[in-house]
């Protein structure tokens, strides 16, 4: 039990010494486009929540700014040779915001949670590899799994939350938040704000300084901006890109851009005709103009999506791109015995990005004959035409222009491509099946040697890459702005939001 | 004229509307029209005079059963229509017909007079258009208008041209019943005079029955054969023109005689100006409904009710103590 | 016939026979606004037939080279993020514009006015049915009910119209609701009874006329409504194709370049307001004539 | 009057209880599937029926209905499948909201409308009423998005005026007020002109002037308290639409609104929201014509209180 | 002359129609004296109102303008003061009652306040003060329960009731002049009867003087000292109110005193002049009654007679009683 002045440090009082010069900004507010939806890291499935919560709650490991891991709660852990057994050294004099010890027991009741199905926690997905949790002693525990999962690892960034705060607000806990992080919870504004205050004894004490961030969703792109521009926000994302150039060059603001683990692509349904003539989604891919893509529809930020996932994501094998040649994908469609064309069509979600993605693919492949029809949904209705199938053959999609965003190869990978990930089941909805990637992923899981999981996944990505079950469009680039005195606050590349070193200057 | 059957009966009919006035007050109705009985013989005029709000339009429309009476009965023709349902009464009124006070509110302004004109004949009969124009031409001849102004819409006539439209409606049918409810009230003297000649000569060669409605005595006496003074909803005095007009009974009819300006200014006459305003039909007086304007009131008049009886002369009905 | 003689003709009455057409043309011609107006929708109309002939450039033809220019001699209203001409999108777009706001204010008004003529004439429970009913739809989100018509019906320009009518109907009924409670105490309305007219014929030949000038009104101020409410279904997977030169998607889909491009969204923004102050002026002067008071 | 009022408020009882039905069954046949969206892209089929499982929505639909009326009936709205919140939190606050920017909006739309209309009416066919008839077509015409993002720009970008959005003072609510009230400002300011014109020909306006009336003093004594009459029905029609919340407005100013939570549950499919929130707008659109119909009376001496 | 209060010459009226002037009153002259009561009478449409707006210039929000003439009213010529000098003399000094006691009340205003913003404004008296002074008016009218009747709405009022308001209303600051528009048309005879009765009597109190508008000449035989008869636009006839009724003169007063409907006198048929009043836009070229004339000539046909004098104070615009180029003023 530590002494030092526990949580009565108003941020008023933060800053009690400076009295010289302009009043010391100690409020951050952050302008993110959607509301949240809980505060439960364990049962998340949005970015942005997980982004906001990234302040308050930390796993045993935590991603670094660069979607690097790096320890977090533990200080060092080892896995055995297959991938099954996990031993954390766990981080000392660590207190919950509560005042919660941190200690061995409490991961193992946050581990047993997770990876107990009946708690129906959006974590339990990742969790459910865990046969056993050990408290080897107050600081050590050991995890073991019923079978080989290499990616676990990437797993255990998981926020830990306070066993007392878990037992005292149970279902609640989603509204109560309580971790170890550099920020504690201070209240949630329904639709409104969520707002944390500076974390007096956290273990990394000193790294952010901004006494307060306010989280806010303002769904309007165009007011996110004008926020800024007025400094009512300090960091703002995402930065639409069409805005940017209206940030160019205003006083007092900052662009920041970074490439992001969101790939975007076209999936093509395997299964139905023509596409599953693979000249025919070969030609398909030669048929468009990525770096035309990239301006019309990303206003110039991104880059050619240049394997199935984005550079950022560990075990990346670049592969080149499907090169803009019409004349060759006349070629390939002529071969394929679709030398007038065919009429087709494309789907994908209400949002304009996604509208205009759409019709650029529709103008591209018009001038190879191939007439695509562009079909909008509403999101709940396509999730239902996508996944709600009943059998693989069922499927009425033929394209999808849609994005993925994923953390780890595995899940870049074999959410996507393995073979018993077709929809309803998962979400492999070209409906690809190719043997040698079925076995490479599953070896790769099966393995935690570096190595040979960077050689298993290049094997991936190179054939699917050849068998062109999407047309690769782009890897997007995350768009930030911040006031010009804004410091130590980044967005990662798949979309976090990290404030453990967030100051002003 | 030969006197002959009635085609009209009335017999103690009744006809009370809700209303419900005011803040948190209970519901309270107006006695429009209060146990009124008469009789009219084909051929024959009957008029209804009396001051405004009387209960006069209301007697016409339960005649032509655009009201259905809460009480009593009404023969037209020897058939009882007081309770008839809507298709037998479409029967029923091709025989009678209704012209109106506001000759240019009656008529849609919307539409052509030929249309207007003709409208009964499209509902009643399976007549051709061109035969259609063909009797509308001539009703329009027969009340004074020419078939050139089947073309136009109300508006373009004058009030006594819009008025003479409505007789020719009311006459398409040759109906046997017309309920002329102030037929003459909006028209100007030297146009009232035009209509009423008219009705009378129609009457003649149609051989029509009016229940004429009116509230402009020295009308009433020059085209009615019988008259009715309704008083509050209720018939206060009736009989033949001559008799009401020569030896009034009731204080009320000698009041609205009285009342009548005379268009000569040389004319000295003691005037009965009656004090005070109608009373509201929603509170009527007790006893007389006359009473608390009557000149001759007696205590009997404040408490008790006259029923109707017959005066000195046959045919003449008084409600009144006196 | 001694009648006749008696009051004789006026002869100063016009002999002139005039055909109804003939008189609203003539009465048309007076209103000034109104009738400038008209001829605007004319010419929209005009536009809306002849489009695809009459447009510089194919509305569908991107141009990368050319993205999001400001108004210039050679593209007039600029182009948009594919380098498509916005001028020739706004002619193209004339068509399915006014011709799904223009028809599916059309039908709402029709159903509507069918309703509300109901309500009003008939009183009673159908009365209360109905205008309960009418408060339901207006507290229904439009949105749910999109997303059920696409379910239902599916895509299609047809059922986009039939959606947006849909949203239309509660108000009309509404509107033509208290027109018919007060036009059905009018006096002409009881002399067709008196006639023996049957409830049919009073509803449609009697009370819908007096309905009129304020539906017209009312729907000229749907167009610009159901312009953008049509776009948005768009969105949904309903109506025009995303690609089509639709004024309300043109308007929707600038949105982002508001800031950096906004010709972008004020071309479109123009084009429907004009089209929606003619309607309004038209709607004025078709009431003003409709009226029979302002006859004369 | 009282007996009426009464009347009417009984009359909403089983209303409500068809509204309830309707809705219930309307949107769960909607396409989408809630239990999909919750899980999430990467959900196994086991998941995604033991999540099915936890929320009821596995039971037989008139079982669901069954549960979720009883629950209403003892005043429970039920749980966000979205967020897991109790759905009377997730109003606190926004309803609140909507209210105040109903009234901002409505408060500022009748005064200009009022004023523009009146202006209109009296200078008939002369500049200022073009002027105020293109304003008030513009209002109609302008969609909400772009009006709101102009406003920004200039106040709160350009002169620093008004904060961007958000709801912290009274400040805040400007902007949106003025944007939502756009449209209905519009069309008090159309029915305002057409019903002062009319009125204006009333005999008793005559009278009036032949008093020696200044003509200022007829038009506010006389003319602007008759126009009201047809005025106020539109104005509480439209109250019945702002209370709805806005869509747009609430997205372009960040507003936490019911009409942003009305449009993202339904995007999840979050049923019991979606109901709770419908019903709500069927109780506040029967009061509000409820409420219109009172004040319709009090203004209007001949009104009877009956039928 | 000064014992005319009222002396109206030449009056000419137009309205706009479409473009379209039409001149609605042309030549109207007449005068009133102090004291009279001056009928004017004919039938409807042919320019009573369009004469009395014209007097009181209240042609807002109308096509109206006055384009000739003279209305002096002691001394001033009314159409030359300026709008606001207009209003002081409005419900001042000259006061109007309308035709349409129903209408011309405003419905939504209580009877109290409608009557003291006169009296405030023209008297400038305390809301005490002109509260008073309405409750006394409508005492003088006749109404029953004057105080609580302050406090209530028109449309709680019987037709005789509003207009006995009316009355008070344009009685209550003493005015020179009374202009009342048919003030009984719209009411029964013995409501009718009772109103006349409270008009005459204080039409002698205050020895004001009075143009009483009416069709009805039973109306005019009972009140009025003169009489104008005006058709089509045009002053046909005058004469005092003995004259008239005995001796009428032009063919249109004959035939409008004949086709009245008279009590006890038995007849068959009533008179009737046939035809009806020409419209403004279709007036015959000479003779504005030709078309309905009994005594028709031709030289009617051709050209309008001028108003000529018949007798003492009395005029009559009629070829029967003038030679082709005679004088008198047109
Ligand atoms: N539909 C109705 N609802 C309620 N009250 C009514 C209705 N019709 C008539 N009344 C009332 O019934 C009474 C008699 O009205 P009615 O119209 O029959 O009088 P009237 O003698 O024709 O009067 P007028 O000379 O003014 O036409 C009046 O007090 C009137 O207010
Ligand atoms: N506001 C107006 N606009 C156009 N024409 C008008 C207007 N007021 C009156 N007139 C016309 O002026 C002429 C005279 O009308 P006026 O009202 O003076 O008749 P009147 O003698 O008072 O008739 P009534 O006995 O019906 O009251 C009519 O032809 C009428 O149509
Ligand atoms: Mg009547
Ligand atoms: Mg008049």
């Amino acid at each position: 039990s530590s002494g030092g002045g526990s949580g009565n440090g108003t941020p008023a009082a933060s800053n009690g010494g400076t009295t010289t010069g302009a009043p010391q900004k100690d409020q951050m507010v952050i302008a993110v486009n959607e509301n949240f939806i809980t505060m439960d890291p364990q049962n998340t499935g949005d970015a942005l929540s997980s982004g906001v919560q990234s302040a308050m709650f930390e796993g045993l490991l935590i991603y670094d700014k660069d979607l690097k891991l790096m320890p977090g709660l533990s200080t060092e852990y080892s896995v055995n040779e297959d991938a099954t057994e996990y031993t954390f050294k766990l981080r000392q004099n660590v207190k919950f915001h509560d005042g919660t010890p941190f200690n061995a027991e409490g991961v193992k009741i946050n581990f047993d949670r997770m990876s107990n199905k009946d708690n129906n926690l959006r974590a339990y997905r990742n969790y459910k590899y865990i046969k056993s949790t050990e408290v080897v002693d107050e600081h050590t525990v050991k995890v073991t799994l019923n079978q080989p999962f290499s990616a676990m690892i990437n797993k255990f960034t998981t926020g830990i939350i306070s066993p007392a705060a878990l037992e005292k607000y149970g279902k609640d806990i989603t509204k109560n938040p309580v971790g170890t992080g550099p920020y504690k919870f201070v209240e949630w504004v329904q639709g409104d704000h969520l707002t944390v205050e500076l974390n007096p004894d956290h273990w990394n004490k000193g790294a952010a300084k901004v006494g307060k961030i306010v989280y806010k969703p303002v769904p309007e792109n165009g007011s996110r901006v004008a926020m800024l521009k007025t400094g009512e926000a300090d960091v703002i994302y995402p930065l639409p890109e069409q805005q940017v150039e209206t940030l160019n060059g205003a006083e007092g603001v900052k662009v920041e851009r970074t490439p992001s683990t969101i790939t975007r692509y076209v999936s093509i349904n395997m299964l139905k005709k023509p596409f599953d003539d693979p000249r025919v989604r070969q030609a398909i891919n030669h048929a468009v103009d990525k770096d035309a893509f990239i301006k019309v529809v990303k206003a110039g930020y991104g880059t050619q999506l240049e394997s199935v996932m984005s550079p950022t994501i560990a075990h990346y094998s670049k592969q080149g791109v499907y090169e803009y040649n019409i004349e060759k994908a006349k070629k390939l469609l002529k071969e394929a015995g679709y030398e007038n064309g065919f009429t087709t069509d494309i789907w994908g979600n209400t949002n304009s990005d996604t509208m205009k993605g759409m019709q650029f693919i529709q103008q591209q492949l018009k001038q190879v004959g191939i007439t695509v029809e562009v079909k909008s949904m509403e999101e709940a209705t396509l999730s239902d035409e996508i996944y709600g199938i009943k059998s693989p053959e069922e499927a009425k999609m033929n394209m999808w222009y849609v994005s993925w965003s994923s953390a780890d190869p595995d899940n870049a990978m074999r959410s996507l491509f393995s073979s018993e990930n077709f929809p309803p089941a998962g979400a492999n909805t070209a409906f690809y099946k190719n043997d040698r990637v079925d076995q490479s992923i599953k070896e790769a899981t099966q393995s935690s040697d570096q190595d040979k999981q960077k050689q298993l996944y290049g094997v991936v990505q190179e054939n699917v890459f050849k068998d062109a079950p999407w047309i690769f469009l782009a890897v997007d680039e995350i768009l930030y702005g911040k006031r010009a005195n804004v410091n130590g606050v980044y967005i990662t590349p798949s979309g976090g939001i990290y404030v453990r070193e967030a100051a002003f200057q | 004229m030969v006197m002959s059957k009635s085609l009209v009966v009335v017999d103690g009919i009744k006809k009370t509307f809700p209303i419900d006035s005011g803040l948190l007050s209970s519901k309270k109705s107006v006695k429009a029209v209060n146990h009124v009985s008469f009789d009219i013989k084909e051929g024959e005029t009957f008029s209804l005079v009396g001051e405004s709000g009387c209960g006069k339009s209301t007697t016409g429309r339960l005649v032509t059963r655009l009201l259905m009476p809460d009480e009593g009965k009404i023969w037209i023709n020897g058939e009882e229509i007081s309770k008839m349902n809507e298709t037998k009464l479409r029967e029923v009124r091709k025989q009678v017909q209704m012209v109106f006070q506001d000759p240019y509110a009656s008529l849609n302004p919307r539409m052509k007079i030929r249309d207007v004109v003709a409208e009964p004949l499209l509902i009643h009969t399976k007549l051709s258009a061109q035969e259609r124009d063909r009797i509308v031409a001539e009703m329009l001849e027969v009340v004074g208008l020419s078939s050139y102004h089947a073309e136009k819409f109300a508006h373009e006539f004058s009030g006594g041209q819009r008025q003479r439209i409505g007789i020719a409606r009311a006459l398409i049918l040759k109906p046997k019943l017309i309920v002329a409810d102030e037929p003459v009230s909006a028209l100007d003297v030297s146009i009232q005079s035009q209509i009423l000649n008219l009705l009378k000569d129609l009457q003649e060669e149609f051989h029509l029955t009016y229940l004429f409605i009116s509230h402009d005595l020295s009308v009433v006496e020059h085209i009615s054969d019988k008259i009715g003074v309704m008083y509050l909803g209720s018939l206060v005095e009736s009989g033949p023109k001559e008799m009401i007009f020569a030896n009034p009974r009731h204080p009320y009819t000698k009041a609205l005689l009285s009342s009548v300006p005379i268009p000569d200014p040389r004319a000295k006459r003691e005037r009965i100006i009656l004090q005070g305003d109608v009373p509201s039909p929603v509170n009527p007086p007790s006893g007389c409904l006359f009473h608390t304007r009557c000149p001759f009131v007696m205590d009997i008049c404040k408490s008790t009710p006259p029923a109707l009886r017959e005066a000195a002369d046959r045919d003449h009905f008084v409600a009144c103590h006196l | 016939m001694e009648v006749v003689k008696e009051i004789g003709h006026s002869a100063v009455v016009p002999t002139e026979k005039k055909s109804r057409a003939r008189e609203f043309w003539k009465k048309w011609k007076k209103q000034k606004t109104a009738f400038w107006a008209g001829f605007f929708i004319l010419f929209l109309f005009v536009i809306a037939l002849f489009g695809p002939w009459i447009a510089p450039y194919d509305p569908y033809e991107p141009n990368y080279d050319v993205t999001l220019q400001t108004p210039s001699m050679e593209y007039w209203a600029g182009t948009d993020e594919y380098g498509r001409d916005i001028l020739s999108r706004i002619i193209v777009g004339t068509g399915i514009s006014l011709g799904v706001s223009f028809s599916s204010v059309l039908v709402g008004a029709v159903v509507g006015t069918i309703l509300g003529l109901i309500s009003g004439y008939y009183g009673g429970w159908m009365d209360r049915l109905i205008m309960r009913w009418s408060d339901v739809m207006f507290a229904f989100p439009d949105l749910l009910l999109a997303i059920a018509i696409v379910a239902i019906l599916g895509p299609g320009l047809t059922n986009v119209v039939v959606a947006v009518a849909v949203f239309s109907i509660p108000s009309f009924a509404r509107l033509i609701r208290g027109n018919t409670l007060a036009a059905k105490e009018a006096v002409f309305v009881e002399a067709a009874r008196s006639m023996g007219a049957k409830s049919s014929r009073i509803i449609f030949r009697h009370i819908f006329p007096e309905t009129v000038s304020s539906m017209i009104v009312f729907f000229s101020m749907r167009i610009g409504t159901s312009i953008l409410a049509a776009s948005s279904l768009s969105f949904l997977g309903l109506g025009a194709a995303p690609e089509s030169p639709d004024w309300g998607a043109m308007l929707s889909m600038g949105r982002d370049y508001l800031a950096t491009s906004p010709h972008v969204v004020i071309i479109p923004g123009i084009a429907i307001f004009l089209t929606v102050l003619a309607f309004n002026l038209v709607g004025d002067g078709l009431r003003d004539i409709l009226d029979p008071k302002t006859k004369n | 009057m009282f007996r009426y009022i009464v009347k009417r408020l009984i009359e909403i009882i089983p209303i409500i209880f068809v509204v309830s039905l309707l809705i219930f069954f309307f949107i769960h046949l909607v396409p989408g599937d809630p239990v999909r969206l919750a899980a999430g892209k990467e959900a196994t089929l086991e998941e995604i029926e033991r999540v099915r499982q936890e929320l009821g929505l596995d039971k037989p639909l008139h079982t669901q209905y069954v549960n979720y009326m009883q629950n209403l009936l003892t005043g429970n709205l039920g749980h966000s499948l979205k967020t897991g919140l109790p759905i009377s939190d997730m109003f606190e606050n926004r309803f609140s909201v909507t209210m105040t920017l109903t009234f901002m909006s409505l408060g500022w739309a009748l005064v200009l409308g009022l004023l523009i209309g009146t202006i209109s009416a009296v200078f008939r066919n002369k500049w200022p009423d073009y002027v105020g008839m293109l304003t008030a077509i513009s209002g109609i015409s302008l969609p909400g998005f772009w009006l709101g993002l102009i406003l920004i720009q200039i106040f709160s970008v350009t002169l620093g005026w008004f904060p961007t959005g958000g709801v912290e003072s009274w400040k805040s609510y400007v902007l949106p007020s003025l944007t939502l009230g756009a449209g209905i400002m519009s069309m008090l300011a159309r029915f305002t002109r057409s019903s002062l014109l009319e009125t204006l020909k009333e005999d008793f306006i005559r009278t009036g002037r032949a008093k020696g009336l200044k003509e200022s003093v007829v038009v506010r004594k006389h003319a602007l308290k008759n126009s009201m009459i047809p005025v106020v029905t539109i104005a509480g029609l439209q109250f019945g639409f702002l209370l709805g919340g806005s869509v747009v407005v609430e997205t372009v100013f960040s507003i936490p609104g019911m009409g942003r939570l009305l449009i993202d549950s339904i995007a999840f499919r979050d049923y019991p929201v979606v109901q709770a929130v419908i019903l709500l707008f069927s109780l506040e659109f029967i009061l509000v014509n409820l409420l219109v119909d009172i004040l319709y009376k009090a203004l209007n001496p001949k009104i009877r209180y009956d039928s | 002359m000064s014992e005319n209060i009222m002396e109206v010459k030449h009056l000419q009226t137009q309205f706009t129609r479409d473009n379209q002037k039409t001149v609605v009153l042309d030549h109207v002259s007449f005068h009133i004296k102090k004291g009279e009561v001056l009928g004017l009478v004919g039938e409807s449409g042919c320019g009573k109102s369009v004469t009395s707006l014209s007097i009181m210039r209240l042609f807002k929000d109308t096509t109206g303008e006055i384009t000739n003439g003279e209305i002096v009213y002691n001394g001033t010529n009314l159409l030359s003061i300026s709008e606001s000098d207009m209003r002081r003399i409005r419900g001042k000094e000259i006061s109007m009652i309308f035709q349409e006691p129903m209408t011309s009340l405003n419905p939504v205003m209580k009877i109290g306040e409608q009557l003291m913003e006169a009296i405030r404004l023209h008297l400038g008296y305390s809301d005490q003060k002109a509260r008073e002074q309405a409750v006394s008016m409508l005492t003088k009218v006749g109404i029953p329960r004057p105080s609580e009747i302050m406090g209530e709405y028109p449309h709680q009022l019987s037709g005789g009731m509003r207009q006995r308001i009316m009355i008070a209303m344009a009685m209550s600051c003493n005015p020179n002049l009374l202009i009342a528009d048919e003030p009984t048309t719209a009411l029964d005879v013995t409501i009718q009867a009772q109103i006349l009765d409270v008009m005459k009597q204080l039409q002698a109190d205050e020895h004001m003087s009075m143009l009483l508008i009416t069709h009805d000449l039973g109306v005019v035989a009972e009140m009025c000292n003169r009489v104008v008869v005006m058709y089509a636009g045009r002053v046909v006839e005058e004469a005092s109110v003995y004259d008239l009724f005995d001796e009428p003169k032009h063919p249109y007063t004959k035939g409008l005193i004949g086709s009245v409907p008279k009590i006890g006198q038995k007849r068959a048929r009533l008179d009737s002049v046939p035809g009806n009043v020409p419209t403004p836009n279709n007036m015959p070229k000479g003779c504005k009654f030709a078309p309905r004339c009994k005594d028709v000539m031709p030289v009617c046909w051709e050209k309008e007679p001028v108003i000529t004098t018949v007798g003492e104070e009395r005029f009559c615009r009629c070829w029967l009683y003038q030679e082709e180029g005679r004088d008198g003023h047109v």
